[in-house]
Formats: C-alpha cells, sequence, structure tokens
C-alpha cells in the first residue's frame, strides 16, 4: 500500500535519505529502526511532504504522493504522530482530537463514529476529554497525538518515537493501546519507528533497519543483553 | 481638572481609541498568526482610504445619499484585503516564512516603500477630504462641546464590534479553530491536514481588510495624503506591542490607554502629546516586558 | 515653413554666437522642490508652474537666445540626498544658478552652502526671516517676502476687520514654522492690541491626522479668534474637523495660508474667516486678474493639472522672474552676450522683477520686498470653493524691519499706530 | 582541582524543596543530600520531577519552598550562572550548544568563559586552552568532528560535546539529564565508560537522570528514585533494582 | 531569530588563496575611495555620506550577529550628531577631536542606559523597544523647540582641525580621509572583535542562551557589550554625518532612517563588515540617481531592489561577490543546515 522508489531527501545540503527503494503491505506493522540520525523521522517527515524530496517516488495505493499537497495527505487515510507530540495547547484534549475531523470537514455522524473508535481504543483520553492540552503529562500527551492521528490514519497510521521519553510502566499502556488498534482493525497499516528495538518485540510484522539514509530488512532480536 | 473636562477628554481619548484598535487589530492578528510584523499594514489603511475616497466621490457625485458610503467603505476594504492582501501573501511572504525575522519585516518594509510611491502615483500628492458621510450623521453636543455622531458613536460602537466578531469568530467557528491551531503549530496543523498557505492566506487577507476598514473609516475624518499610513503605523506598532504581541483583547485595552493618555495630556499638558504612546509602551514593557496581556514563552530545556 | 525659418536664422546667428566664447548652449538651472513628502502639495504644483514658466521663455528665444533648462532636486528625499545632489548639479551639472528651497530648514542648510560654492542662489519660497538677519550673503537672495511682512499683514488685517475681540488661541504645527509664525504674530499683537488674551496654545505634531481633542479643548475654551498658520493636509483637516463640529460658527479663524487650501477645503471654509496667501498671490489677484499674460498663464496652468494655482506657482513666477530680469540687466549693463558670474550677481543688487503678482524688488540684504494680500472669505456660489472678499493688498517695504535689525526687537518697538502707518489698496473681492 | 568535602557537609544539600506548576507537584518536599566523589544516578516515572529537581537545583527553577545549599552556602537565590561560577555544571536532556559554532568552537567559548574575557582582539582560535579543549574532544571520541558545525552532528555527539562543553568549565558537580538517550544502545555502555572515567579523571562528583536500568547498575555508585514530586527510595543499585516498587514502578514487570 | 548566513569566525584570517583575493579587492576598494577626490570630486560629499552612514551600519551589523536587529538605532547616530551641534554652539571653535570624541562619548553613554533596558529582550521585542526610545528622542528634539531648533534643527559649524581653522573645501577634505581611515581602522576592529571570544560569544546570543547562561556569563551582560559597542559606532557614523552637512535635523533619529540603516546591512549582506560599507555606498548612489532620475518613484525603486535582493540573493551584496569571485563559503552551506534542521 506504501511503495519507495529511488527516494532521495535532504535536510539543507546533509543527504539524509539515499535511494531508498521498500514496500510496505496492508494490515503490516512495520518497525522502523536505527540510531538517531539514522533517517527515520526524515523518512516520516517526507512521506507527510514536510521535508522536499529530491529525487524518487512515493506511491500510496499505487497512486503518487508528489502532487498531493501536505495537508492533503492526511485526508487519504493518512494519521502522523510525531515525536514531540506538538499538540495544540490552546484546546481541551478532546479539541485536539476533534481537529482533524474538522479539517477534513468530516460530517457530524462520521465524526462522532471515528471519535467514539479512539476511544474504545484509548479509554483513558475520556476522562481528560476538557482538560487543556497543555496541562497533559508528556506520556498522555503521547497518548492523545496517538488519538489525534487515528482520527483520519484509517488506512495507514505512522508513529515516531512512540516511546521516547516514556517510562517503562507508561510505554506498556501505549503498548496496549496500539495492540487494541490493531485488534479493532486489521486492515491497518502501521508504521512505528524506533529507536530501541527492544520495545516493539513481539508486536511488529516486520523489521526494516535504517541505517546512513539506507534500508535493510532487519529483525528486532535483541542485540545485547541490558538486564 | 474638572468632571466636565474629564468626561470630554474621556470622550476624545474613546473616540480616537476606537480608529486606532482597528487599525492594530489587523496588525496584531495577523503578528498573532503568522509571526509576522507587518510594516506594509500602514499602506494598506492608507490605500483602504484612498479607494473609499475615491469611490465615495464618484459615488455620492452620481447623486447617491452620503449614507451610501457605508458600503463603499466595506467595498474599499475589501478591495485592499483581495485586491493588495491576497497577492502581497501569496507573491512574497510565502517564500519567506522560513526566513529570519529580520528579513521578513524588510520584506513588508518594502512591500510599505514601495506602496508609498504607488498611492502618490495613483492619487496624486494633494490631500482629499471627503466627509458627506460625516456630515449625514449629525452631531451630537455633550457640555456645550459639539461631536460628530460618527466619531463619538459610531466609531466605539465598530470597534466594539469587530473586538467582539473576531474573538467569536476565532472561538467557536470551524474556520476560526482551524486558524487557532495553524497560529500554534504550523506544521503539526498540516500534519493533521489544516491547509495551513491558505489559513496564512485568508487571516493575511483579512488583516487586510481590517487596515482597509481602518482607513474607510478614518477617511471621512482626515486628509487623505501620501505619508498618512507610516505614522499610523508606528501607532499601531506601539498599540500591538504594549498589548502584547497577538493579543486581540489586550490591543483594545492597550488602544484605550494610549488615547486617553494622549487626550488627558492634550487638555493638560499638551506639549507632551506626542510622547504619550512611546512613553506607555516603555513604561509597559518595563514592567512587563512581554506587554500588557502577553504571557512569558517558558523556556524549556 | 515657421520651422524653416527658424532653421534658417539659427544658422545665420549660430556663427556669431560661437564667437562669444562664454554663452552656454542652455543655461542650467537648479531647482529644490518637494515631489515627495506632504510638502508636496507646495512643491508639485510649484514644478508645474515653473515648467509652463521656462516653456514660455524657451519659446520666445529663452535668455539672450539661450534657452533655459531646470534640474529639479526632491527635497523629500532627505538632507543627504539634497546636499549632494545639490552639489553635483553645481560642481558638475553645470548649474549657473539654484533656486532652493521650500523648506526654511533646507534653506538654512543650503544657503551657506551655496555661499561657499559661490553659485547664485534664489531662496524661492522659504520663509524664515532669520536667514538674513543672522547671516549675511554675496550669492544668496530672496525672491519673496518672509514670516515678518506675511505676518504683520495678518495682524494688522485682523486688527482692520475685527476691532473689538478679546481672546486668541492659536493651532500651529510643531515645527519651526508654526513655532516662529506664532512668536512674530503675538508679538505684534501684543504691541498693536495689549488687551488680547491668549487663551490656548497648541502645537499639535506636524502632520497630526486629528484634531479632534483640540477641537473640544476650543469649544470649550470659546476664543474669539483662532489662529492657525498650517498649511496643507494639516490645515484642510483642521478647517474640516473644526467646520464640521461648529467651531468656525463660534470663533473666527486667521489662516494666513489657506489661499494654499481654498480649492481643497471646498465648501468647509464658511463665510467671515480670514484667508492670507504668504504675498499678493490669488488666481482672482484684483490687480492683475485682467492683466493678459497673467489670464493666459492661469488657463495653461489649470489646463494643464486641473488645478488653479496656488502660492508656490506665484513664488515660482517671482524666481524665475528675477532670473531673468537679472541676466537681462546684466547683459545690458555690461554690454555682453552672456555674463560672467560676478556680473550676475552685481546686476541682483536692488533688481526689480514682476512674477504674476505686483512688482518686487530686492533690497540691499538681499531681501525680497514683496505686497501682501489678504482677503475674508465667502462662499460667493461662483466657485465650488471659497474665494475673497474685502480684499487688502499691503505695500511690502514697511512690513519689514529696516535693515540691519531683527525682527521680533524691531516690532516690540512698534505700537497700535502701526497698523495705520501702512499702505494699504482695499478691493471688494 | 580538588572537590573535597570537608567536615562532612554534602557537597549539594536540598531541603524541603516545593514547586508546583499548575494542579501537578513536581517536588514535593525534597530533601536530599549529595556527598562529594559519587556518582548519583536518578531514576523514575516519566513526570516524577527528575528534571525538575535539576532544575533547580542549578537555580533555572526558583522553589516556591524550601532551599538548595552548595557546600552550605545558601544558593537558592542565584541565577544559574551563578551557580555555574560556583563550580556546578549541568549537561541537558536536549543538548544545549552553540548550533552555528563548531564543536571545537563551543568548547573554546566554554574555556573562555571559565577563565574570563580579557583581550577583545585575540582570537578565539589562539586561547590557551585550545590543547586542553581539543584533548576533552579526544576523550569524549568527537575529536574527528572537532571543525564540524554543531547543526552537522549527530544527536548522539551532540549529547557528548554538551557533556564535553560542561566538563571544559572545570565543575566539581556536573549534572546531567539522560547522558545516553540519543546515544544508539549499542554505544551506551562505551560513552558511559569514557565519561566516568572522565569524571573520575578531573575529580568530578556527578549526578545523572537515566532510564536504562542496565547502565544505572553499572556506572552509579548510588541510586536515588523519584516518584511523584519527591525521593522514594535511595541506596546502592543493587538495594534499589530489586526492591518490588521500584520493579512495579518504573522498571515494569515485563523487563524484571 | 536564525539568520541566512553563518559567519566564519573572521571575514579574512582564513588561508588560501580566495581570501586573498578579497584582501587584494578590499585593498583596492580603499585606495579608489582614496582617489575619489582627484578622480570624481563631485561625488566626494556623496560617498563621505555614505561612508558615515556605513559606519552606522556597521553598527546594526553587530546585533545582526546575535540575530538582534534594532529599529531604532538612528537613535545614538542622533544623539552624537546633536551632542556635537550643541558643542559647538556653546564651545564656538572647539576642535574636531573635541566634537567626535564628545559625540561618540554621547552615544555611548546612551547606548549603555539604553542598553541596560532593552537587553532583557530578544527578536520583535528588542527591535520595537528600539524603536520607542527613538521616537520619545524624535518627539523631544521635535517639541523642545527653543533648545533643538525643532524640525529644522541646529547648524554645527565647522568646527578647527587640530587648532586650525578651515574652509570649507580643506574641511571637506579633513572629514573624507578621516572617513576613510574610521572605516578602515573601525572596520579591522570590528572584525578582530567578532574573532575574539568575547565577539563569539556575543554571537551566541543568537543560537543557545540556555548554554550561555550555564556556561556561567550572563546573556544580557553579553549583549550589552555587543550593544555599546554597536551604539558606538552608531555615533561615530552620526557625528561624520553632521559635520560633513553642518546641520543637525530630528530627520537623523526618524524611524525611517533606522529602518534603513538596517535596509542597507541587509543588502550589503547581514552580518557582513565589508558589506555595511559597500551596501552604503551602492543604496547612496541608488537612493540619489533615483532621486534624480526618477523623483517620483525613488522608493518604488529601492522597495523594489531590496525585495529583489531578499528574494533572490539573501546573502546580500557581499553573497553576490563572493559568487563572483568564487570564495565560496563554507558557512553558506552551514546556514542552509541550521535553517532546516530545526
Amino acid at each position: 500500500m506504501l511503495e519507495f522508489r529511488d527516494v532521495s531527501a535532504s535536510i539543507g545540503i546533509i543527504g539524509i535519505l539515499r535511494n531508498l527503494t521498500f514496500r510496505v503491505e496492508t494490515a503490516e506493522t512495520l518497525a522502523l529502526i536505527g540510531r538517531n540520525g539514522a533517517g527515520k523521522t526524515t523518512l516520516l517527515r517526507t512521506i507527510m511532504g514536510f521535508t522536499r524530496m529530491q529525487a524518487g517516488e512515493i506511491l500510496f495505493e499505487g497512486k503518487s504522493l508528489g502532487p498531493v499537497a501536505p495537508p492533503k495527505r492526511p485526508g487519504l487515510g493518512i494519521g502522523y504522530s510525531p515525536e514531540d507530540r506538538r499538540l495544540f495547547s490552546a484546546f481541551t484534549v478532546e479539541e485536539n482530537i476533534l481537529l482533524p475531523a474538522d479539517a477534513a470537514r468530516l460530517g457530524p455522524v462520521e465524526t462522532r463514529r471515528r471519535l467514539d473508535r479512539v476511544y474504545d481504543i484509548l479509554p483513558e483520553l475520556r476522562e481528560m476529554a476538557n482538560r487543556p492540552a497543555g496541562n497533559v503529562s508528556g506520556g498522555q500527551g503521547k497518548m492523545v497525538a496517538l488519538a489525534r492521528a487515528l482520527m483520519l490514519g484509517t488506512k495507514l497510521v505512522m508513529l515516531d518515537e512512540p516511546f521516547q521519553g516514556l517510562a517503562p510502566a507508561l510505554a506498556m499502556r501505549y503498548a496496549d493501546a496500539l495492540r487494541a488498534l490493531r485488534d479493532s482493525d486489521r486492515s491497518i497499516t502501521l508504521v512505528i519507528t524506533e529507536s530501541n528495538p527492544s520495545l516493539l518485540r513481539g508486536f511488529a510484522s516486520r523489521t526494516l533497519v535504517i541505517e546512513r539514509g539506507e534500508v535493510s530488512e532487519g529483525s528486532l532480536d535483541p542485540e545485547r543483553k541490558t538486564a | 481638572m474638572n468632571l466636565t473636562i474629564f468626561l470630554l477628554a474621556l470622550f476624545d481619548g474613546i473616540s480616537y481609541a476606537a480608529l486606532v484598535f482597528i487599525v492594530a487589530l489587523g496588525l496584531t492578528l495577523i503578528f498573532g498568526v503568522m509571526r509576522i510584523l507587518n510594516v506594509a499594514h500602514g499602506s494598506l489603511y492608507a490605500i483602504g482610504a484612498y479607494v473609499t475616497v475615491s469611490l465615495s466621490g464618484y459615488f455620492l457625485a452620481l447623486g447617491f445619499a452620503p449614507v451610501f458610503a457605508f458600503p463603499l467603505m466595506i467595498v474599499s476594504a475589501a478591495l485592499v484585503g483581495v485586491a493588495l492582501g491576497g497577492p502581497i501573501e501569496w507573491l512574497l511572504l510565502r517564500r519567506i516564512y522560513d526566513k529570519p525575522e529580520v528579513l521578513q519585516l524588510l520584506v513588508t518594509f518594502a512591500v510599505f516603500m514601495i506602496l508609498e510611491d504607488v498611492q502618490r502615483l495613483v492619487w496624486g500628492s494633494q490631500p482629499y477630504f471627503e466627509a458627506r458621510v460625516l456630515q449625514a450623521l449629525g452631531n451630537v453636543t455633550v457640555f456645550g462641546v459639539t461631536y460628530t455622531v460618527y466619531q463619538l458613536i459610531l466609531l466605539p460602537l465598530v470597534a466594539t464590534g469587530l473586538l467582539l466578531g473576531l474573538r467569536f469568530f476565532l472561538r467557536r467557528t470551524v474556520i476560526g479553530k482551524l486558524i487557532l491551531a495553524t497560529t500554534e503549530d504550523r506544521e503539526a496543523a498540516q500534519s493533521i491536514g489544516i491547509d495551513a498557505d491558505r489559513v496564512f492566506l485568508f487571516t493575511f487577507m483579512v488583516g487586510a481588510v481590517l487596515a482597509g476598514l481602518g482607513g474607510a473609516l478614518a477617511s471621512p475624518t482626515t486628509s487623505i495624503l501620501p505619508g498618512m499610513g507610516a505614522d499610523m503605523i508606528v501607532l499601531s506598532f506601539a498599540v500591538v506591542a504594549t498589548a502584547g504581541l497577538g493579543q486581540i483583547g489586550g490591543a483594545a485595552v492597550a488602544a484605550l490607554m494610549i488615547g486617553l493618555g494622549r487626550s488627558f495630556a492634550v487638555y493638560v499638558w499638551p506639549e507632551v502629546a506626542v510622547l504619550v504612546p512611546y512613553l506607555i509602551m516603555v513604561l509597559v514593557l518595563l514592567v512587563r516586558p512581554e506587554g500588557l496581556f502577553g504571557s512569558p514563552v517558558a523556556r524549556k530545556i | 515653413m515657421k520651422n524653416l525659418l527658424t532653421t534658417t536664422m539659427l544658422c545665420a546667428v549660430l556663427p556669431f554666437a560661437a564667437l562669444a566664447a562664454d554663452k552656454p548652449e542652455t543655461l542650467k538651472i537648479g531647482m529644490t522642490t518637494f515631489l515627495t513628502g506632504p510638502a508636496s502639495v507646495f512643491g508639485v504644483p510649484a514644478r508645474d508652474a515653473m515648467n509652463i514658466l521656462v516653456e514660455n521663455i524657451n519659446s520666445q528665444g529663452g535668455v539672450n537666445g539661450v534657452p533655459i533648462e531646470v534640474t529639479y532636486i526632491d527635497e523629500g528625499a532627505g538632507a543627504e540626498a539634497l546636499t549632494s545632489e545639490f552639489r553635483r548639479l553645481v560642481q558638475s551639472g553645470g548649474a549657473e544658478v539654484m533656486l532652493a528651497s521650500i523648506s526654511s530648514g533646507n534653506c538654512q542648510t543650503l544657503a551657506p552652502l551655496a555661499e561657499d560654492l559661490k553659485v547664485p542662489n534664489l531662496m524661492w519660497d522659504c520663509g524664515t526671516q532669520r536667514i538674513f538677519e543672522e547671516n549675511s550673503y554675496d550669492y544668496v537672495f530672496r525672491t519673496q517676502g518672509n514670516a515678518t511682512s506675511e505676518m504683520l499683514a495678518a495682524v494688522t488685517y485682523l486688527l482692520k476687520t475685527n476691532p473689538d475681540f478679546k481672546t486668541i488661541a492659536v493651532v500651529n504645527q510643531d515645527y519651526a514654522w508654526g513655532r516662529d509664525s506664532w512668536d512674530i504674530f503675538r508679538t505684534a499683537l501684543q504691541v498693536m492690541k495689549p488687551d488680547v488674551e491668549v487663551v490656548g496654545e497648541f502645537f499639535p505634531k506636524f502632520g497630526a491626522p486629528d484634531f479632534s481633542t483640540e477641537i473640544s479643548r476650543l469649544q470649550a475654551l470659546r476664543p474669539d479668534v483662532i489662529l492657525s498658520t498650517s498649511w496643507g493636509a494639516d490645515l484642510d483637516t483642521f478647517v474640516q474637523q473644526a467646520f464640521q463640529r461648529g467651531l468656525m460658527n463660534t470663533s473666527t479663524f486667521v489662516l494666513p495660508l489657506a489661499e494654499s487650501s481654498l480649492e481643497r477645503l471646498g465648501s468647509s471654509l464658511p463665510a467671515g474667516h480670514i484667508v492670507g496667501a504668504r504675498g499678493d498671490h490669488y488666481f482672482l489677484h484684483p490687480e492683475r486678474r485682467d492683466d493678459a499674460d497673467f489670464k493666459s498663464f492661469m488657463a495653461q496652468y489649470t489646463e494643464a493639472t486641473g488645478d488653479i494655482p496656488v502660492y508656490p506657482v506665484f513664488h515660482a513666477s517671482q524666481a524665475i522672474a528675477a532670473l531673468t530680469a537679472a541676466y537681462d540687466k546684466a547683459i545690458a549693463e555690461n554690454g555682453v552676450d552672456w555674463p560672467s558670474k560676478e556680473q550676475l550677481v552685481a546686476a541682483f543688487e536692488g533688481l526689480e522683477f514682476q512674477g504674476l503678482g505686483r512688482s518686487l524688488h530686492l533690497r540691499e540684504d538681499n531681501q525680497g520686498v514683496e505686497s501682501q494680500l489678504m482677503g475674508t472669505s465667502v462662499q460667493s456660489g461662483d466657485y465650488p470653493f471659497a474665494t475673497l472678499e474685502n480684499i487688502m493688498i499691503f505695500d511690502g517695504e514697511a512690513l519689514l524691519p529696516p535693515l540691519g535689525e531683527v525682527s521680533l526687537d524691531w516690532i516690540k518697538g512698534l505700537d497700535a499706530g502701526f497698523a495705520d502707518s501702512l499702505t494699504i489698496s482695499t478691493y471688494e473681492n | 582541582m580538588s572537590a573535597t568535602s570537608t567536615s562532612g557537609t554534602p557537597l549539594l544539600e536540598t531541603r524541603d524543596l516545593v514547586i508546583r506548576f499548575g494542579g501537578v507537584t513536581a517536588a514535593d518536599n525534597v530533601s536530599m543530600q549529595i556527598e562529594a566523589w559519587r556518582n548519583l544516578a536518578i531514576i523514575g516515572p516519566n513526570g516524577a520531577g527528575k528534571t525538575t529537581f535539576l532544575n533547580i537545583c542549578t537555580g533555572w527553577l526558583k522553589p516556591q519552598q524550601g532551599k538548595v545549599f552548595l557546600e552550605g552556602e545558601d544558593i537558592s537565590a542565584l541565577p544559574p550562572r551563578k551557580i555555574v561560577r560556583r563550580g556546578v555544571a549541568r549537561a541537558f536532556q536536549i543538548p544545549q550548544l552553540f548550533t552555528e559554532h563548531t564543536a571545537l568552537e563551543n568548547l573554546l567559548i566554554s574555556a573562555a568563559a571559565r577563565e574570563g574575557l580579557r583581550n577583545p582582539l585575540q582570537s578565539l582560535h589562539r586561547i590557551r586552552q585550545r590543547d586542553e579543549m581539543m584533548h576533552l574532544l579526544d576523550l569524549v571520541n568527537c575529536a574527528d568532528v572537532a571543525d564540524r558545525v554543531v547543526v552537522e552532528l549527530s544527536e548522539g555527539q551532540r549529547k557528548l560535546i554538551d557533556i564535553a562543553v560542561a566538563l571544559a568549565l572545570k565543575p566539581r558537580l556536573l549534572l546531567m539529564d539522560e547522558p545516553t538517550s540519543g546515544v544508539a544502545s549499542s554505544q551506551k555502555h562505551e560513552v558511559m565508560e569514557i565519561l566516568v572515567g572522565a569524571l573520575a579523571e578531573a575529580g568530578v562528583t556527578s549526578v545523572f537522570v537515566e532510564h536504562d536500568m542496565g547502565i544505572v547498575s553499572r556506572y552509579a555508585d548510588e541510586v536515588a528514585v523519584w516518584n511523584a514530586g519527591n525521593v522514594q527510595l535511595r541506596g546502592t543499585p543493587e538495594e534499589i533494582l530489586e526492591h518490588p516498587d521500584v520493579i512495579r514502578d518504573v522498571i515494569g514487570e515485563e523487563v524484571a | 531569530m536564525r539568520d541566512t548566513t553563518r559567519h566564519p569566525t573572521s571575514d579574512s584570517a582564513k588561508p588560501g588563496a580566495m581570501p586573498s583575493i578579497r584582501a587584494i579587492l578590499t585593498l583596492l576598494g580603499i585606495l579608489l575611495l582614496a582617489a575619489v577626490p582627484f578622480i570624481a570630486p563631485s561625488m566626494q560629499l556623496l560617498i563621505n555620506l555614505a561612508l558615515a552612514k556605513g559606519l552606522a551600519v556597521l553598527g546594526v551589523t553587530v546585533l545582526l550577529r546575535a540575530g538582534q536587529v534594532s529599529f531604532g538605532h538612528a537613535l545614538f547616530f542622533g544623539i552624537s550628531a546633536y551632542v556635537g551641534a550643541f558643542l559647538m554652539a556653546s564651545l564656538p571653535g572647539a576642535d574636531l577631536i573635541l566634537v567626535l570624541v564628545a559625540g561618540v562619548g554621547g552615544a555611548v553613554v546612551s547606548g549603555l542606559l539604553v542598553g541596560l533596558f532593552v537587553v532583557r529582550y530578544r527578536g520583535i521585542f528588542f527591535g520595537m523597544l528600539n524603536l520607542a526610545f527613538s521616537m520619545i528622542f524624535w518627539s523631544i528634539l521635535e517639541k523642545f523647540y527653543h533648545v533643538t531648533g525643532g524640525a529644522d534643527g541646529i547648524r554645527l559649524a565647522r568646527p578647527s582641525v587640530l587648532g586650525m581653522a578651515m574652509e570649507r573645501a580643506g574641511f571637506e577634505a579633513v572629514i573624507f580621509y578621516l572617513s576613510i581611515v574610521l572605516m578602515v581602522v573601525l572596520g579591522w576592529f570590528t572584525l578582530r572583535w567578532f574573532a575574539s571570544p568575547v565577539g563569539q560569544i556575543f554571537q551566541t546570543i543568537k543560537t543557545n542562551e540556555t548554554r550561555l547562561e550555564y556556561l556561567g556569563l550572563s546573556p544580557r551582560r553579553v549583549l550589552l557589550s555587543g550593544y555599546v559597542l554597536s551604539a558606538a559606532l552608531c555615533g561615530v557614523g552620526g557625528s561624520l554625518m553632521a559635520l560633513t552637512q553642518g546641520v543637525v535635523t530630528p530627520e537623523y533619529v526618524w524611524w525611517v532612517r533606522s529602518a534603513e540603516m538596517v535596509f542597507i546591512a541587509v543588502l550589503g549582506g547581514a552580518g557582513s563588515v565589508r558589506g555595511a560599507f559597500i551596501g552604503a555606498l551602492i543604496y547612496e548612489v541608488v537612493r540619489i540617481y533615483a532621486s534624480a532620475f526618477a523623483g517620483d518613484i525613488w522608493q518604488l525603486l529601492l522597495g523594489s531592489f531590496l525585495l529583489v535582493i531578499i528574494l533572490f540573493a539573501p546573502g546580500g551584496i557581499m553573497g553576490i561577490a563572493d559568487t563572483l569571485i568564487g570564495h565560496r563559503k563554507k558557512s553558506g552551506q552551514r546556514a542552509a543546515t541550521a535553517e532546516e534542521a530545526k
């Protein structure tokens, strides 16, 4: 459903992605692992259109994303949760979750349906629906960002370093939510970047390692015993 | 100073503040959303006035009633927003959002310089005055002092209406919410499907319309001439900075402070009237660096 | 046919012309004027007038056969641009005479520069009386009156037409002209009518867009007379706002520069207010309006610009008249084809010349002696704006302090009898 | 450089620190003593107040109640720069570097700041401490990128340079916020190895916030467990990492 | 606030062939300027005014290096000029050196006082507050007419030079060469200062004040040091301008003049020392000729010129020049990176 063909991208003059070619199939859960600075975030941002491509083509469901302006991409069914949450602090938690629906001009019925689905997956958000988004903790913020991405992300959900900065207990709760998502919709495609692969063990269906702007198939086997 | 004089100074201050506020409103809206301090705002104000004078001069000469100038003011403001605001954002500002603040400011400064000459090329150097609409509304006499209904009643009403309307628009409508979200985080807004480019274009056009409307509303009260925008821009900068950049309600308070400060100065100590806006700005910022209503930016580490 | 004739004549004349080595191809002059900024309400009409005047002179053969070529410098472009361009024109642009300037500040900057560069400079519009009172110049001349003569005429006219007023307030622009003119006016008023009380002095900033607060204050003060020497948009705005709020019904306005705003003010200047023109400048000048040259120029000007001429147009005409008169005089006196710089400067001594108004002459201190015209506004219906009635034209000589005296000191020594000592011509309209 | 703390006065001591943001209590009566010559690790769940504690200790945040003492001197009211001048340096979770300067220049500036600024015409590159700074860069394994501008460097390299900049101040106490986050897991131990060595060599006491229990158990002399704005437990790594509360609240069952 | 160019430690100190081309061009430029009174005497005044303005622009350039932009630096330009004028009025025949020292001293003192206040602010607020201060001073100059001469300003009589009274021509030559000497000395000093630890630390205001604070330094004091330097440079420019013009007016302090200084700094190449002077020269020439040959639209021409520079050559004239002489600035690459790697 998502295909990279010879994609190169750079920030300033520094090349970040070099001739990437790979495919992600529908319903896959792809773990994108690699060290910091390897290009994981850039890869996701390139899909969203925030980093300009120098060469190549990204296909989403067989159609090139090139001509699609960045703000139109979420409308295709792509949800994106950035690494640093980036909630809108002027709004409440629920308003944050609803904003993508406003932007996409979904009708009230459809909006309600999607909101209920989000609350089913992340029930704890129901309780904090009316809290100002600026007032939630970092971990809770990650949950809200996930919920927000799910509003439009009906086909592809991309999560950038979802576990970073989460205490292990909270990280597990987050992983549970992802499993709930998985269970609620078998056809959804997930792309998750992570620098600590152990957190995705047993969850990702496939692993790509990104190193120096190039990808290779990998695995989530522990590289080193840590505890 | 007795009560009569106090009230007179109050009335003068309020009607002056109303006009300044309308202009400052557009400036602070644009800054709040786009983080651009638009020096050309003053030119848009001037052109709004010129267009109003030209249009109402033409239509009134055809025999229309003076109140017909009111719809013409709105038409002029809309023209300024669409015909100037739109292209400025679309052709120039859009290319420099990722550039340093200095360059953004200088681009608007360059536009200001260009528009100053454009005004002179189009309308010449002679001042215009077109006040029939103001005269049509008549006068009121308070304590033996005659005020025009236009300045004493209409302008403050319009200013209040715009303030409430804009607040409602931003907080209660979908477009308003999308603007607020884009204001806070442009890229995050794009990532949830908000077309930030369109939001910016729209916001800038609304800001330009407000500048034009300020000029249109000012036109019956003052001479329209080249250079009128330069003074207004400095004054509305002072209002906006005193209030806190991007603070819409705050701009109303700051405009009142500056308007009242100025009118009281004329009654008490006319020699300092011209200093008042800057003194207020410096004193306020001395105590509250982020402006009266601005909130300090917490530096995260 | 006419062209052929001219060409033939030129061919005939040219060999002789070539013999007179210093006769130039063109007489280059530079003129500083406001093309931008608020004072362009004066500068642009003056430039337009100058173009017409020069064209007229050139079409009649120029100055002793030499056509005049004017280069304009924008006073609105700032002092650096002004001074460097002034120098460039003199030092490498070949300008023989400079006409500078409108702004008194610029006159004070450029007069010493002209003196150092030894270029004849005609101060064609600036009003400050200080220049010749504080310094003496060999190369700098003023082809019109100055603030002293203008203000004394205004005070006298006010006293003659409104002998009984008790209180006065002033609203002047906050810069040298506004302050200086008020100093002269007040000083003269104090000696000529000591019982008048000054109830308010306002100096809103130059270019102020709003006088509402001042007007409220004036309505509370209710002075008999309100003086404003403002001009341009400031005057327009002040008068319009005062008119809108009925202030003009309760006080008599004295507006010594309002002649330049008559057309723009339209119906907002009601009858009964005193209007001056910085000299005897008025498109319906009672002594000149039937003169053929005057009429043809008015027609030319209105055709070219769509406006009626205002006083800077008259000032431009006086400057160019003085220039051509000086050349003609120098050529005649010295019997040369073209005067040297010294001959030209000498010719300016005591020069008599006539522009669109009455004839003028230069005093020994290089100050021009110019008649002053004052009148009272009336909405006669002949024009869509106010015209003047009860016009007085004051002979200029007596309005200036004697040579070597400083205006303010001289005025302090005057008394109530001064008004009666003046030579005044009165006209119904 | 010696950092001996005599007569039993702790190097850094806090008494009853309280700070609240909105409704959240980020520091709840924190009283803590940090002894010289030790490496203290701070662990705890997100939002427990660990970074806030470092912010208070360095004067970045002013406590609403309580005091901070450096070798007995009350530094609660001092701004960060004055605390730094007393020998407390800090490295950050997000590296705080001069992004338009090179790695070496960042260190040179640090050295110049330490030495005071005198001659306005001497080039920064010619200051006496240049060799010393090159050595420090070498120590954190970044000598090869000395002349690269910081924006071009990887997150991991920036973390290391951030620490080196702090070390260049020759502090007595170094506070570090997640020194190995952003460093690839394969290199974390290598980095810590170098770092702990350098600290020992310079005689620097360190406090570091860390999520990686492997790092904590290996490099900390002592561990403080933070929860809900206060120290919940304190002890040796062995004691702490076995503690059931810690396992439940911090480490999580899976890893255990 | 970020800047388009990341400035090298020193404009000239890098080894290699290309900088030497730069050095030669710089030297040639200075010699060419020095020859102006002989080869193009009618340009002398214009160039002198441009040099005076260039020194003021250099002051603005200093602040740009810290990422700060002042829309009120004409304040110091004007203060220095007025100090000179008042001095000459109260001490007729005072010496040129005294006028210059007093003027710059006035600028430094006022820079310190205003600086103590404005260094608490950054970005737009910094710019606006500077604007407010300059407007207050401007209003005072206009308002206290009997002291300051109001809008017409006051004359600055020609001072003596080392005790000698001078004619206009001789005096202008002195001022002209003095301007060139000051340009070279102060330009060199500023370059060295940028490269020095103080100057380098000053420039970190642009990128990370948190780290600065954690190096034990006060960002405000650091900014203040550069602020006073910038005020002093503006003061030198203001004094030279006043001496050249022989008159000072409130227009010296008007906000458009401050904006013009920023304009020239960006035109020349924001942050570049040579750019400040080259920008000022080009600006003055364009402005004079535009106002002479297109009197009605000189603002339009200048505005368009500025737009073209910002949109198509953000490195300013120095950026274009570097491209032309093949001086590939590594810093340019750094800048692009800094720009986008947020």
